[in-house]
């Protein structure tokens, strides 16, 4: 049964669908919203004239060469609901509004998930006061706001923020709400999308409060490029409260590494970089599939062999298996295709 | 219009979106008052499969040699009406599409959008009356054969992975024997098992031919069929193959500044240079600023473990831990190992034991007492040589530059050339790994299929207009033309990847392009402007 | 190869003031390397001509063409049809080549496209320098293949000046002091002694300074016997 | 009124794509060429649709360091800036010509460049050449 079913058509599984219809592989295409993309169709382009590398475009030009393929069926608006068959010739029945009769059976040798990951809620962090204090937004939020409208600017005025925080790990390396792991993207994220406000206005003074700086490339340096800059400042410290100022604007109670001091500082503009949660329906495929959940709540891939679940003939691609960004996830993607196929072919 | 060309107009009845935002009857008659076209058509549903056949159908039936298609975006229905060409016996290029749909009906206004279709429409089939049958192979065999260049890990696990998809692959390596996994160091240690038994698998894999001590010295062909040649015990060896991965081997060494060797620093017996202090690679390590990387903390933890009341200290601004990598940041701590944020690079007094004079970044400035101290070098040696000789360059860090533009991250500008990037991620074994399956992949991709796409629209030189001035040799991203034997530039079809560059800029005129040649977009702006002078 | 560089545009329109029918001619050598006055620079001066006269209502009939060689008699001469009824014709050769299109056509008004500069290479894309003076009387096997005469700024003969700085001359940071080079060059090829050799004053007869210059080589030249057994060309 | 867009064949024609697809608006007196490269261009065509009364062209290609060609994005824009000098010096302002760069999922930035250039006619006026005929 030379055919590959792919759940969830983000970044990964647009990636790993255009990977196997090069080898001639066709597969079809689970998606549970509407929309092909991912969440990366949310996501604005931080570069003006120059591109600095966020990699939103990527998934846009990942679905026309899906949509360019005719070897991939692509099932908008459905779910799996049940897994029954053995490796090599698994039968998946798909439940969803868009089918007819609302259910479908679907045949396939290989599953590859690719189903993703949800952004921290921010608001369970209490005390960071997204939803109760104004102009706090999410990285998430600001990525909606940069892709409808190419700009930034603060929601209760519409200007261009004076002056912009970034807390970052809102949701990362905390153990406090499971999530032990470093989310791998949202440094990144929050490096590019201050580029883009140093260029939507130079005069933009923007502050960093974070733990450390992990670039997915190591070929940036976010130091660098701040001590070129005017106004760029890079504070350590995991501020305390965020609450609304005497002037009612969001002001961050911190103390910075080397002082002692309890500060307090009023910004126009606070952004929480959000990081990377397993997704919601992880523990309900992961039972529908048969796979194992690891102790941080991502589906469980073998150690040292990427993209290979615990299961025969299920690959898993993206961050379903654990945060990445998206050329990571663009090239898990193309590592799971390649596994699935070798295991179509010579049964591996 | 020339004497033999006949075109069809194939309108898709569902081109002005579902609304209909013009009269496809206005429109087709519009288009059929031109002189050039030979019929015209409303085909129900183009892209479904009864309308395919019918336009199939149509196009046989009007003995056209090419068409245009009036509906929506070739951007992702291109392969369709390739498909349809070649269904009906014409050249698979033969057509040009007019977009009514994303540039016209869902943009604008009634009135105005069957204004614009028409001209829209008119664009295409002038367009396409200048069109010139482009040379094209669909399907030219690829060399069923893969070369992996490199000593380490990475060029095993490409290897291992190309075989065991059942390609043949010839290993290509400098050193006698593997740079075994042992010297990486890995995120999880059962991966580091794992990759053993892989690297012992390849040694014996049938379809892995070693070629050790071994130097590649030259590299010729074109895409699809390469040809190496390499130099072993003062022999030259040809080896053909259709695809080639570079994945030169990573050196990650920690050099002894103070004290004790490392191979005694990771002998369980450690007797003195019991206070150990590891510092990041200023240079060389690949990292933009002076982080603790998760391969330092590994270290630090193998000495640590070795020898329990050793006192192991990691030095550097940042901890870079990235993703699941965390994980062994928290190990470490919980080990006792100890980190220390600095803001410079300290300076070291005394031999062993020495005096590192440190800026700490609460603390202030701290003398620390050190038995041996270490710094964290990493070096790929092969990498300049590979990117010289294959033509794929390096970036400013020393890492080869691949087409990351097109998500495809270990693909080069060299068609058929993969390359593993050495610093990606964490830079720990783990990330070697993914990069070199990455590359594996997408040239098994090209090797499975076993044939290659080649020509259509790329850029041709007419010989007795070139100045063989070297402009197009010189801009090229691909490396497509050369000042062939008759001292005239010739683009090699094969590298050619059609963007044209080097036609707007030939100060001779002498490269014309097939599919968007000067006179096809001097006459799509000409009808456009119709009437407006 | 000859470097060239086109006039400012506005220079042309002033030089074809008055004339009718155009013909801009172009070449497909050096100054089409230079990308000065090839097919392409032809296109864009005619082009921009074009949208000129109709503009400002000069009524001019801008017709196009380039040839392989404009300093050649045999190229130049196949012009002869597209010349019919031209009143001028701006070349965008080098000064050698609108010169032989005068001399060939000596009814139409040739008029310089090109401000011709100098001896060259291109450096890399794009950027040409001066290499060669044409001084008529070669020292480069003397100073290690750097010539002294054009890349020196006084021409100076035998060792730098006092304006020569970290290897830079004195007129401007950018510019290599020649015989900075020539000392290193002489070095790498282990020849330092030939920098004692003295160049003596320069015999600048060969040079401008003996009018217009010319280079015969007998063995190439056809002698009259043979100029008769091919018959008249002309 | 009459703008021509020459668009590279990957990012703006994919944002003109998803701009048709999103239902955004724009003037239909735009035309666009598609092109397989914005380096593809060159100047004698941007004249030559100027000569032919064009209003105002523009150039959209993919963001600089983005580009699926590697440079050809930038080659157009030194291409564009001569060229735009060359029409001050006859006399028609370089502003009818520019160039653009986006990426493929900016659908609300090609309306934007549209749009802009829609205005620069308006407030330029229309090429004389094509008033007076």
């Amino acid at each position: 049964m030379k055919k590959v079913l792919i759940i969830g058509a983000g970044t990964a599984g647009l990636s790993a669908a255009s990977s196997l219809s090069e080898r001639g592989i066709s597969s079809v295409l689970i998606e549970r919203s509407a929309i092909l993309g991912g969440m990366a169709t949310e996501f604005g382009c931080k570069g003006i004239r120059e591109c600095v590398r966020c990699d939103a475009c990527l998934a846009r030009d990942k679905v026309n060469e899906v949509k360019r393929s005719e070897l991939v069926e692509r099932i908008k608006g459905a779910n799996i609901s049940k897994l029954s068959g053995k490796p090599g010739d698994y039968r998946i029945t798909l439940s969803g509004l868009s089918l007819e009769g609302g259910k479908r059976q679907v045949r396939a040798g290989a599953i590859i998930c690719a189903f993703g990951y949800e952004p921290f809620d921010a608001k369970l962090d209490h005390r960071l006061g997204y939803g109760l204090v104004g102009d706090v937004i999410s990285s998430i939020d600001v990525e909606r706001q940069l892709k409808a409208t190419g700009r930034i600017v603060v929601p209760s005025t519409g200007n261009n923020p004076a002056s912009v925080a970034f807390i970052q790990c809102v949701g990362s390396r905390d153990k406090r709400f499971k999530q032990e792991l470093c989310s791998r993207a949202c440094c990144k994220s929050a490096f590019k999308t201050s580029q883009f406000l140093k260029k939507q206005d130079p005069e933009t003074m923007i502050t960093f409060h974070y733990m450390d700086w992990r670039l997915n490339d190591p070929r940036e340096n976010v130091r660098q490029w701040a001590s070129g800059q005017n106004g760029v400042e890079l504070l350590r410290s995991r501020p305390a409260e965020v609450f609304s100022g005497e002037d009612h604007r969001p002001t961050i109670r911190f103390a910075a590494e080397g002082d002692a001091q309890v500060n307090e500082k009023g910004y126009d503009l606070i952004v929480l970089s959000v990081g990377i949660a397993p997704s919601s329906e992880t523990s309900r495929l992961a039972q529908v599939l048969g796979t194992e959940v690891d102790r941080y709540g991502f589906l469980r891939t073998i150690p040292g062999d990427a993209c290979v679940s615990t299961r025969a003939g299920i690959f898993l691609a993206g961050c379903c298996s654990g945060p990445k960004d998206l050329v990571e996830s663009a090239k898990d993607g193309a590592v799971a295709a390649h596994k699935a196929f070798q295991f179509l072919e010579a049964g591996l | 219009m020339t004497d033999e060309t006949s075109i069809g107009v194939l309108i898709c009845s569902w081109a002005g979106g579902k609304d209909g935002a013009f009269d496809l009857q206005a429109l087709k008659d519009h288009a059929a008052r031109s002189p050039l076209v030979t019929f015209v058509a409303i085909v129900d549903r183009i892209c479904s499969s009864s309308g395919q056949s019918e336009a199939v159908e149509l196009l046989k039936r009007h003995k056209v040699d090419r068409f245009v298609v009036a509906a929506c975006s070739p951007g992702s229905k291109e392969p369709l009406y390739r498909r349809i060409s070649s269904l009906a016996g014409l050249h698979p290029l033969g057509f040009e599409s007019a977009n009514l749909r994303e540039q016209c009906a869902y943009v604008h206004d009634s009135p105005h959008a069957a204004e614009k279709a028409k001209v829209l429409i008119d664009m295409a089939i002038a367009k396409a009356d200048l069109w010139v049958p482009p040379p094209y192979e669909d399907e030219l065999p690829v060399t069923r054969r893969a070369a992996i260049i490199g000593d380490g890990l990475a060029a095993g696990i490409a290897a291992y992975e190309l075989a065991m998809q059942g390609i043949d692959v010839d290993l290509i390596m400098r050193s006698e024997g593997f740079e075994w996994p042992a010297d990486y160091l890995f995120e999880n240690r059962v991966a580091q098992h794992r990759a053993e038994q892989t690297m012992m698998a390849l040694a014996i894999h049938p379809r892995v031919n070693l070629v050790q001590a071994a130097e590649v010295v030259g590299f010729d062909g074109v895409p699809g069929s390469f040809g190496l040649m390499v130099e072993r015990y003062g022999d030259i060896l040809p080896i053909k193959c259709g695809a080639v991965v570079l994945a030169p081997h990573l050196e990650v060494k920690f050099k002894v500044l103070r004290g004790t060797q490392v191979g005694a620093l990771l002998s369980s017996d450690l007797q003195d240079g019991k206070r150990v202090v590891i510092l990041p690679g200023a240079t060389g390590s690949g990292v933009g600023c002076n982080c603790v990387s998760a391969r330092a903390v590994r270290f630090a933890q193998t000495v640590k473990e070795r020898s329990r009341d050793s006192q192991v200290m990691l030095m550097g601004r940042e901890m870079r831990a990235l993703g699941s990598c965390e994980s062994i940041y928290e190990e470490a701590q919980r080990q006792g190992i100890i980190f220390t944020r600095i803001e410079q690079v300290p300076v070291l007094e005394g031999e062993s034991p020495c005096t590192l004079k440190v800026m700490d970044a609460s603390l202030g400035e701290l003398a620390v007492k050190a038995d041996t101290v270490v710094m964290e070098t990493s070096d790929a040696p092969q990498l300049p040589s590979l990117s010289r000789l294959f033509g794929v360059p390096m970036d400013q860090k020393g890492d080869f530059l691949t087409l990351e533009t097109r998500l495809r991250s270990t693909e080069t500008m060299q068609r058929g050339v993969f390359a593993c990037r050495v610093r990606m991620g964490n830079m720990m074994a783990e990330d070697l790994m993914l990069e070199a399956k990455s590359a594996a992949s997408f040239a098994a991709e090209l090797l499975t299929k076993g044939t290659m796409e080649v020509g259509g629209a790329v850029a041709e030189v007419e010989p007795e207009k070139c100045s063989a001035c070297l402009a197009c040799v010189r801009i090229c991203p691909y490396g497509a033309p050369v000042i062939g034997e008759a001292g005239k530039a010739q683009i090699v079809m094969q590298k050619c990847q059609g963007c044209g560059i080097c036609v707007g800029l030939c100060p001779s005129k002498a490269i014309a392009m097939y599919g968007s040649s000067d006179a096809q977009l001097r006459a799509q702006a000409s009808v456009a402007l119709q009437g407006v002078r | 190869m000859i470097i060239g560089e086109q006039k400012p545009f506005k220079e042309l329109c002033a030089l074809l003031d008055g004339h009718k029918e155009i013909l801009v001619a172009g070449c497909r050598s050096c100054v089409a390397i230079c990308l000065a006055g090839g097919e392409k620079e032809v296109g864009v001066v005619a082009e921009s001509l074009r949208l000129y006269s109709d503009l400002n209502g000069k009524e001019w009939r801008v017709d196009e063409v380039t040839v392989e060689r404009q300093c050649e008699k045999e190229f130049v001469l196949d012009l002869i049809e597209r010349t019919k009824g031209k009143d001028a014709v701006l070349s965008l050769a080098c000064g050698v080549g609108a010169q032989s299109v005068q001399s060939l056509y000596p009814g139409i008004r040739v008029l310089p496209g090109l401000n011709t500069s100098n001896m060259g290479a291109p450096e890399e894309q794009g950027v040409f320098v001066e290499k060669c003076g044409g001084c008529g009387d070669c020292v480069l096997h003397l100073t290690g293949g750097i010539c002294p005469i054009v890349r020196c700024a006084k021409s100076l003969l035998n060792g730098p000046c006092g304006g020569s700085q970290n290897g830079k001359c004195e007129i401007s940071p950018d510019v290599p002091c020649a015989w900075d080079q020539i000392y290193h060059s002489l070095e790498r090829l282990g020849r330092l002694d030939l920098l004692e050799e003295l160049i003596p004053p320069k015999n600048w007869l060969p040079s401008r300074s003996g009018g217009p210059r010319k280079i015969v080589r007998p063995e190439a030249v056809l002698t009259p016997v043979e100029k008769e057994l091919r018959g008249a060309k002309e | 009124m009459r703008i021509i867009g020459y668009i590279c064949d990957h990012a703006a024609y994919s944002a003109a794509d998803l701009a048709g697809q999103s239902g955004l608006r724009y003037s239909s007196d735009v035309v666009l060429i598609r092109l397989p490269c914005a380096g593809r261009l060159d100047i004698i065509q941007v004249l030559k649709a100027f000569r032919d009364g064009a209003d105002a062209v523009f150039v959209a290609g993919c963001l600089e360091k983005n580009c699926h060609h590697v440079y050809g994005n930038i080659e157009a824009r030194k291409r564009m800036e001569q060229a735009k000098g060359i029409l001050d010096a006859i006399g028609l302002n370089g502003k009818r010509l520019e160039m653009f760069n986006l990426a493929s999922n900016q659908d609300f930035k090609f309306k934007e460049i549209v749009d802009m250039m829609v205005k620069r006619v308006e407030e330029l006026g229309r090429n004389p050449l094509a008033v007076r005929a």
